[in-house]
């Protein structure tokens, strides 16, 4: 493996962190469903890079699907929710983007710090690939809890499902099963988020999770 | 396919997806009702020729010590249920909650959640189990959902939501686990495969596991209900069908903590890594005491016994974190009696607040003057699930607690208390649930009361006699443990 | 061999137990029920009593193959364990022949039927385990099925609060025995009693063993502070079920007690001696003050059988005291006092609680203030409970004097002690058990004439009638027993002799071939009792007097009104009643022990309005240890409870947290 | 044979203590007219006041039950064995063995029981306030009556009275100050079991302050006089039990023969003379105390007997 593959791979995880740095920045709605399509299209990239350098033809499939879906046809019924909805014009972060953005370089240095220990046998792509995918899970965590909005929180965890995408395929030989999995749980995943969002709509004319409080167990 | 093992290894999975396509298009709910029934029977039966018939390990299916009788167990409960829910689904038609085309999509979904959890267990391959548990995952997801109304929705959204972050971590940590077998292993399904990954694991890189035991524990402690994880459980409990609770409380809860008991065999298996026992006592414990403290505050009783579901997986957890013949023997009956216990109470929950026409616990006295037969089953679920002999789960509470006491005294001592005051809230609410002067609805339950009985029978039976066989098994896979 | 009987008549009680459920619907069912629980626990006494008498041939182990697969059920019958499983059969016994009579008046008798064999059945089970797990197993099914019979009632108001304060501190009190275990068995799980035996715990262990125990063991017996639930609960249950648990539970629990600490624990130490000792002076004190101020019979009844615990765990702490310092025939001496008044507690307990059943099913009253003057309506019932309260305040020549004169000649030979901590103390607890023999007196004085004598302050008492028969005749066989040891103990002592042998390693001299059938604990010139003496010439005394003022004297007697100093006669309410009874002791002590305060409201003269008096009491004990613990459980599940309203984002959070927080340990930790 | 003798010495001990015990009684009475400067009744009142009462019929109160009537024989009866069972002019009668000092306590203690019940049998109020102080000052004299005979039982090792009294003869005990401690406990307590001056007053009727007169007074007739009987028997008793364990001098030992015998009888007769006058001058001195006092009074009675025991520890240890 010579040495510009890695470059090239280790700039495309690197570059999915930045975008999901962009993501945590981003305070507007309809500026946060195109950077989440870019984050999708860097994935997708990293993906065929990696399919590219490890002779792995069937991970093309994964590059494909995650650009198709996730990087197509998601931002634009993304676009058309929240359109729908007339929140397309700000978010509110509960927290700062200033602390949001400290605590997530915090979180990076802790990736960074978890995976050091790991040894050289497991290969450099693998350390510093997963050194990436953590972060890029963990700042899509923080998103999911500094947004208050439904469809933030839901971009939050499909960054999240970006970055085990990274992790897998960073995973030299891992079967074919796994790509399908998380397709397929991307897949239903998204019906379920469909009818929970429309039904959420239907009845609290919303997808702000925080009306859904008022009908929290026992608060009566 | 010569060998009868595989046959009926098939069988455990095929009818329950069969016929969940089968339930899915047939329109007549009585006939669904039954068909779902049978279906749980025939599968329960295959289930049992497995305890005779063991196939060879495959590269996807195995069944070994470890998943036999978490098997048999899954697919006989799933039968009871199935009974319950019979009775159960029929007077919530009477009522107008459900209607028949919901019916239908119940049905299927019982049936593909069957599917998901035997083929969690049956799986040979760390990928293969994360699907099934997804699978099973979001079935119950869409049946918690199932009433529509607000507070059903909004727990299935809850469920969903930290469910599925629950599902990454897990898979983050799948894959951290691929990544360690894989330089030892070689490429491939085999690195993924279990039988294969205990017998290599202590050549992994141990750094990579303990990374991937902490996502896995808290990843598919989620799905358990481990405290601080544990938050759309007591609500998934409450707002769905009872029959889902109940399967949820003895199935599910125990399905996710099976994979964690496979990864923490690879662990113990590894010298480098860290020893998980502490980690899994902490947070065992820590859901323990906090159940304990938010049994008192509860007024709906299907969310109290969720909440009592977490205490129970916080003391299996803790055993298996202790470790030990004893303690592990303890933690699989534990498991084994609680699924029993818990459903047993569900139904008979279920079967309460349909005729007192609410969930509502103030609401509901005397139950043992107006309802005896849901009263006193009541009252001995209660009895037993908090551990009072002669029912089996004083044996596990009495092993727990006494191995840890020789250990690691402040341990056991924070535990007996937790385990107290959590009886006390119990208890208090069943003084008003079960006796006083009746309340609310008088008319008679339309109760199937065989599977509540079977179910007391059997943990009243487990509590004075276990047979040798099931005994020696048992040591056995705690041997096997650690 | 006797276990094997014993253990069919266990195993005919449990099918009694199954059985009586269908046959709770029918009449027969209480007879029938009632019948057979009788005749299984008669078997039992008689087995019971043929191995304590017969000199250990009977004696012997048995395992079955139930419980803990590994280890089997562990049974044993020993000295000691005959000796409580004659006091439990006995209990037992007495308690069917009442019910056959009393059961008949029960309104809910599917309540009752099927859990009073198994209660039976349990206390049994408890006496002849033989390991950790089966005792543990056995004394909590104990605790389950009397919870169940307390519960019985369960619409009474208060009841289902006793119940659950019962089923608690029942529960608190196993945890503890479930720790104590834990330490003697280690963490290889020896379970089985021979095991421990074989591998006595080191002395920090054994003393955190002992205190769990008596943690244990206490709060099942109703050691102060832990006797919070006994006078709730006991009177709770249906009397005849009161009965068994006041006088027969209680001392389970005892035994328990002995067996860990006498039996299991090896050489005792001193200040454990001490500490038992002094909690049993304090309890007994505590239990006989609360029983004064109460006016509820069963529940004064249930007070005072906190008393009779502490008096009994004096005899057992003076018997570690003297074991711990080799003193081996005094160590006998009060372990004979202590187990005889298990048995003479069992007998007169029984006895007081039978006729306070027979008083409420002839009333339908507990409340003394409402009775009064039932000795000409119920005069047999009167009788014998004017026995049983003479023989509860250890007056000559009953059997409660014998036990507790025992308890007085260990005390006496304290001096003889060592350490100077017990030199002083044991004076001091024979000053308690005094004080607290005097207001037993006073209390039963009280119970007894404000229930019996005087005139009927209520409709319910003027109309009473005489209770049935099989009352009548279970209490009339009690109270003879009550006199028969009262006038006999060297018999009674003899009996317990294999023992007290088997866990002090002496025992007291024998005393059947005295002469006269006097006993002496020491030696004659030390001191000696003869009951039989005493009740004879007494009772020639009295004839005496008698005969002779028959012959000289006037045998007119004339009816009329009381003289009450030339006051007219006025209305019954003006008699003395419980509460004033009491009123003068309650001013000596109660300000103390019980912060009363009276305020009275006395309107000026010329008003009309009636004066008030209140009383304000409350338990210093209940307040210092019981509220507490309520606020605290209170205060933290509110807090907690705030988390089940958070918002997803918030759970969300949590799981963040976690998984931070778990990772930066693992980056820190290496 | 021998049996038979012991069997005659001691019932004519009975006998002794049953003649003398209205004699002190009244002997009492008249030294404290004397000190009051008064003539006082003749030294046979007692006996004349009983012969009357016996004579007399007995008027029963319409809700008085048979306790009522039995309990005067049972208080009579117990009084008298418990007098019998303590030395008087000789030690080791053939009874003294059926109880020791302990003993003798419960059985007042029993009688006390049922003169208790009789007061709260008929229903009054007078009864039952009676009663009830009794028994609230019962209890509080028995716990002090215990540390004294603890004290003793350290001296002599052992509780039976008649081993006290042969033990505080012999010369080896000597004067301790823990005695003296104790004796002083000891009147104290037998203050209060007589209802005697200062906790109560034997000569007053009609007073909201009374307790023993207060529980007996329903009784009439012959029931009356055994009550009566029984009252002067105990204060006996009390006396003759310092007299025997504080003065032990010139009992006589059990089997020694007439001769000892009666001189024993003069040396008690002797004894009970000096003990009843300084009863006498004690009542005349000191002023009756609030029932509420009592307590105050009993526990100094009882630190007095704490003290002589611990002190005699020390002095034993030393």
């Amino acid at each position: 493996m010579d040495r510009l593959a890695l470059d090239v791979a280790h700039l495309l995880a690197g570059g999915l962190v930045l975008v999901s740095f962009m993501l945590l920045y981003q305070d507007r709605m309809t500026g946060l469903v195109n950077n989440f399509a870019l984050h999708a299209l860097v994935v997708s990239l990293s993906v065929a890079w990696q399919a590219h350098i490890q002779h792995a033809p069937h991970l093309y499939i994964t590059a494909a699907i995650a650009l198709i879906v996730k990087a197509i046809v998601i931002p634009l019924a993304l676009h058309r929710i929240i359109v729908q909805l007339g929140i397309h014009r700000t978010i509110e972060t509960v927290v700062g983007i200033g602390q949001t953005m400290l605590a997530g370089i915090g979180l990076v240095a802790l990736s960074i710090m978890v995976m050091l220990p790991i040894t050289a046998k497991a290969g450099t792509l693998t350390q510093q690939d997963l050194a990436f995918a953590l972060s890029v899970l963990l700042l899509g965590l923080l998103m999911m809890i500094s947004r208050r909005n439904a469809v933030s929180q839901v971009i939050g965890f499909m960054s999240i499902e970006n970055g085990l995408i990274l992790a897998a395929t960073g995973a030299k030989g891992m079967p074919l099963v796994v790509e399908i999995s998380v397709a397929f749980s991307i897949l239903i995943a998204l019906i379920v988020i469909g009818v929970f969002l429309f039904r959420i709509r239907e009845r609290f004319d919303t997808v702000d999770i925080h009306a859904l409080h008022q009908y929290r167990g026992e608060q009566l | 396919m010569t060998d009868p093992g595989n046959f009926f290894v098939g069988a455990v999975l095929i009818i329950p997806a069969l016929s969940a396509g089968l339930l899915a298009a047939l329109p007549d709910d009585r006939l669904t009702a039954r068909l779902n029934v049978l279906a749980a029977l025939l599968t329960f039966l295959a289930a049992t020729v497995l305890f005779f018939e063991r196939p060879a390990t495959g590269r996807y299916l195995i069944v070994d010590d470890l998943n036999v009788v978490f098997i048999v167990l899954s697919t006989f409960v799933g039968f009871t249920t199935s009974v319950f829910s019979g009775s159960y689904i029929a007077h919530e038609l009477e009522s107008g909650k459900l209607t028949p085309v919901y019916l239908r999509f119940y049905h299927a979904m019982y049936q593909t959640l069957m599917f998901g959890m035997n083929l969690a267990l049956l799986s040979n391959n760390v990928g293969l189990m994360w699907v099934a548990i997804e699978l099973a995952t979001l079935t119950t997801v869409l049946m918690v959902g199932i009433y529509r109304t607000p507070a059903a929705l909004e727990a299935a959204w809850k469920y969903f939501l930290l469910g599925s972050v629950g599902i990454a971590l897990a898979l983050f940590g799948t894959i951290l686990v691929y990544l360690a077998a894989h330089s030892v292993v070689g490429e491939g399904l085999d690195a993924m495969a279990w039988n294969v990954l205990v017998k290599r694991a202590p050549e992994f890189d141990p750094a990579l596991l303990n990374l991937a035991f902490l996502f896995l524990l808290l990843g598919y402690g989620t799905k358990v209900g481990l405290v601080p994880l544990h938050a759309w459980l007591p609500d998934a409990h409450a707002e769905g069908p009872t029959p889902i609770s109940a399967v949820l409380s003895g199935l599910l809860l125990n399905v996710a903590l099976f994979a964690v008991l496979r990864f923490k065999s690879i662990m113990s298996a590894n010298p480098g890594a860290f020893a998980p026992g502490p980690l899994m006592v902490s947070l065992g414990l820590l859901s323990v005491v906090f159940a304990a403290f938010m049994l008192y505050r509860r007024h709906d009783i299907k969310r109290m016994f969720g909440y009592s579901s977490i205490e129970h997986m916080g003391i299996v957890t803790f055993a298996f974190g202790m470790g030990g013949p004893l303690a592990n023997f303890a933690g699989l009956l534990h498991m084994t009696l609680h699924s029993l216990t818990k459903s047993a109470i569900f139904y008979c929950v279920g079967h309460i607040s349909q005729v007192k026409g609410t969930q509502h616990m103030p609401d509901i006295r005397g139950l043992t003057v107006s309802h005896p037969a849901l009263g006193w089953g009541l009252v001995f679920g209660v009895a037993a699930i908090a551990g009072l002999p002669p029912m089996g789960l004083f044996m596990t509470e009495f092993l727990i607690v006494t191995t840890t006491f020789a250990r690691h005294p402040l341990l056991a001592i924070v535990l007996g208390l937790a385990l107290l005051v959590a009886f006390g809230a119990l208890l208090l609410r069943l003084n008003g649930l079960a006796f006083g002067d009746p309340d609310g609805g008088r008319a008679p339950a339309k109760a199937s009361f065989a599977p509540v009985v079977a179910h007391f029978a059997l943990v009243l039976v487990a509590g004075i006699w276990l047979p040798p066989a099931l005994m020696a098994w048992f040591q056995h896979v705690a041997g096997l443990l650690r | 061999m006797a276990l094997a009987g014993l253990l069919w008549c266990i195993g005919a009680l449990l099918a009694i137990s199954v059985a009586a459920i269908p046959a709770a619907r029918h009449r027969w069912g209480t007879p029938a029920v009632y019948g057979s629980a009788l005749c299984a626990s008669t078997i039992g006494l008689g087995l019971a009593l043929a191995s304590l008498l017969g000199g250990g041939a009977l004696l012997g182990a048995l395992t079955l193959p139930v419980g803990l697969p590994w280890l089997g059920a562990h049974f044993r019958l020993d000295a000691l364990a005959a000796f409580f499983l004659v006091v439990v059969n006995l209990g037992a016994a007495g308690a069917s022949l009442y019910g056959l009579g009393y059961g008949s008046h029960e309104e809910a008798p599917g309540r009752v039927l099927p859990f009073f064999p198994a209660f039976l059945a349990g206390m049994n089970l408890v006496v002849l385990a033989d390991d950790a797990f089966t005792f543990l197993f056995t004394w909590e099914l104990m605790s389950l099925t009397s919870w169940a019979l307390v519960m019985a009632h369960h619409r009474r108001p208060g009841n289902a609060a006793a119940g659950y304060l019962y089923l608690i501190m029942a529960s608190f009190g196993t945890l503890a025995l479930l720790l104590a275990f834990g330490l003697l068995a280690g963490p290889a799980g020896g379970y089985a009693f021979a095991a421990i035996r074989a591998a006595p715990p080191a002395p920090g262990v054994a003393a955190a063993v002992l205190v769990l125990a008596l943690i244990g063991a206490g709060s099942k017996a109703g050691l102060v502070p832990l006797h919070v639930w006994l006078p709730l609960a006991h009177p709770a249950a249906p009397s005849h079920v009161s009965a068994l648990m006041s006088g027969v539970m209680t001392k389970v629990a005892v035994y328990g007690a002995v067996r860990i600490v006498f039996d299991l624990l090896g050489v005792p130490t001193w200040w454990a001696g001490a500490l038992v000792a002094l909690l049993g002076g304090v309890t007994a004190v505590m239990g006989v003050l609360h029983a004064l101020m109460e006016h509820d019979l069963k529940r004064l009844l249930a007070y005072h059988t906190v008393e009779n615990i502490g008096i009994i765990f004096i005899g057992l702490g003076l018997a570690l005291a003297f074991g711990a310092n080799g003193m081996r025939a005094a160590a006998a001496l009060a372990l004979t006092a202590a187990l005889l008044h298990v048995f003479n507690h069992s007998v007169f307990k029984s006895l007081l609680f039978f006729g306070s059943g027979a008083v409420l099913t002839a009333t339908g009253e507990r409340d003394m203030e409402r009775l009064g003057g039932l000795i000409h309506r119920m005069p047999l019932t009167a009788f014998v409970f004017l026995v049983g309260s003479a023989a509860i305040s250890a007056l000559p020549p009953f059997n409660g004097f014998v036990s507790e004169w025992l308890t007085f000649q260990a005390i006496l030979v304290s001096p003889a002690l060592p350490q100077w901590l017990l030199k002083f103390l044991v004076p001091a607890i024979g000053a308690l058990l005094a004080l607290s023999a005097a207001l037993a007196a006073a209390c039963f004085v009280k119970a007894f004439g404000v229930t019996f004598l005087g005139r009927p302050r209520s409709d319910a008492a003027r109309q009473a009638v005489e209770t049935d028969r099989w009352s009548l005749a279970t209490m009339l066989i009690l109270a003879a027993l009550c006199l028969v040891a009262g006038i006999l103990p060297g018999y009674f002592i003899d009996a317990l002799a294999p023992v007290v042998r088997a866990l002090a390693g002496a025992q007291l001299p024998r005393q059947g071939e005295l002469d006269w059938l006097t006993i002496v604990p020491v030696a004659q010139s030390r001191s000696s009792y003869n009951g039989l003496l005493l009740f004879l010439i007494i009772a020639f005394a009295a004839g005496l007097g008698a005969e002779a003022i028959h012959r000289w004297a006037s045998g007119v007697s004339r009816r009329s009104a009381p003289w009450d100093c030339g006051f007219p006669d006025a209305s019954p309410a003006t008699q003395y009643t419980a509460g004033s009874f009491s009123q003068p002791i309650r001013r000596v002590f109660g300000s103390v022990v019980f912060r009363a305060r009276e305020e009275v409201n006395m309107p000026p003269p010329g008003d009309l309005r009636a004066a008030q008096m209140h009383v304000r009491m409350r338990d210093v004990l209940w307040d210092a240890f019981y509220a507490p613990v309520a606020g605290l459980v209170s205060y933290v599940a509110d807090r907690l409870n705030k988390v089940q309203f958070l918002s997803i984002r918030a759970y969300l959070t949590l799981v963040f947290g976690a998984l931070v927080t778990l990772l930066t340990v693992l980056a820190v930790w290496r | 044979m021998a049996i038979g003798l012991q069997l005659l010495v001691q019932i004519c001990q009975m006998a002794l203590v049953l003649a003398l015990a209205p004699l002190f009684a009244g002997y009492v009475r008249k030294v404290k007219a004397h000190l009051l400067r008064r003539q006082g009744p003749p030294l046979a009142q007692h006996y004349r006041e009983l012969l009357r009462l016996l004579r007399k019929d007995v008027v029963l109160a319409d809700s008085a039950s048979w306790v009522f009537r039995v309990a005067p024989y049972l208080i009579f009866a117990t009084t008298w064995v418990a007098v019998s069972l303590v030395p008087t002019f000789a030690i080791g009668l053939i009874f003294s063995y059926a109880a020791d000092v302990i003993a003798i306590v419960a059985l007042l203690g029993s009688a006390r029981f049922m003169l208790a019940l009789a007061g709260l049998d008929v229903g009054t109020s007078f009864g039952g306030i009676g009663s009830s102080r009794e028994m609230l000052i019962a209890s509080l004299a028995e716990p002090a009556m215990l540390m004294v005979v603890f004290t003793l039982s350290l001296l002599a090792g052992s509780t039976q009275l008649s081993s006290i009294a042969a033990s505080m003869q012999a010369s080896d005990v000597g004067l301790r100050f823990s005695i003296a401690l104790a004796l002083i406990g000891l009147v104290m307590v037998a203050l209060a079991e007589n209802a005697r001056i200062p906790i109560d007053n034997p000569a007053t009727h009609l007073e909201l302050t009374m307790v023993h007169e207060a529980m007996i007074l329903e009784y009439s007739g012959r029931h009356l006089a055994l009550i009566e009987a029984a009252a002067y028997l105990k204060l006996l008793l009390y006396v003759s039990v310092i007299a025997c364990v504080f003065f032990p001098w010139g009992i006589a030992i059990s089997g020694q023969g007439p001769a000892a015998y009666f001189a024993g009888i003069g040396v008690y007769l002797l004894k009970l003379a000096a003990g009843g006058f300084l009863l006498a001058v004690f009542e005349t001195a000191i002023a009756k105390m609030r029932v509420f006092r009592v307590p105050d009074f009993l526990g100094a009675a009882l630190m007095l007997g704490f003290l002589a025991t611990l002190l005699l520890f020390v002095t034993l240890a030393g």
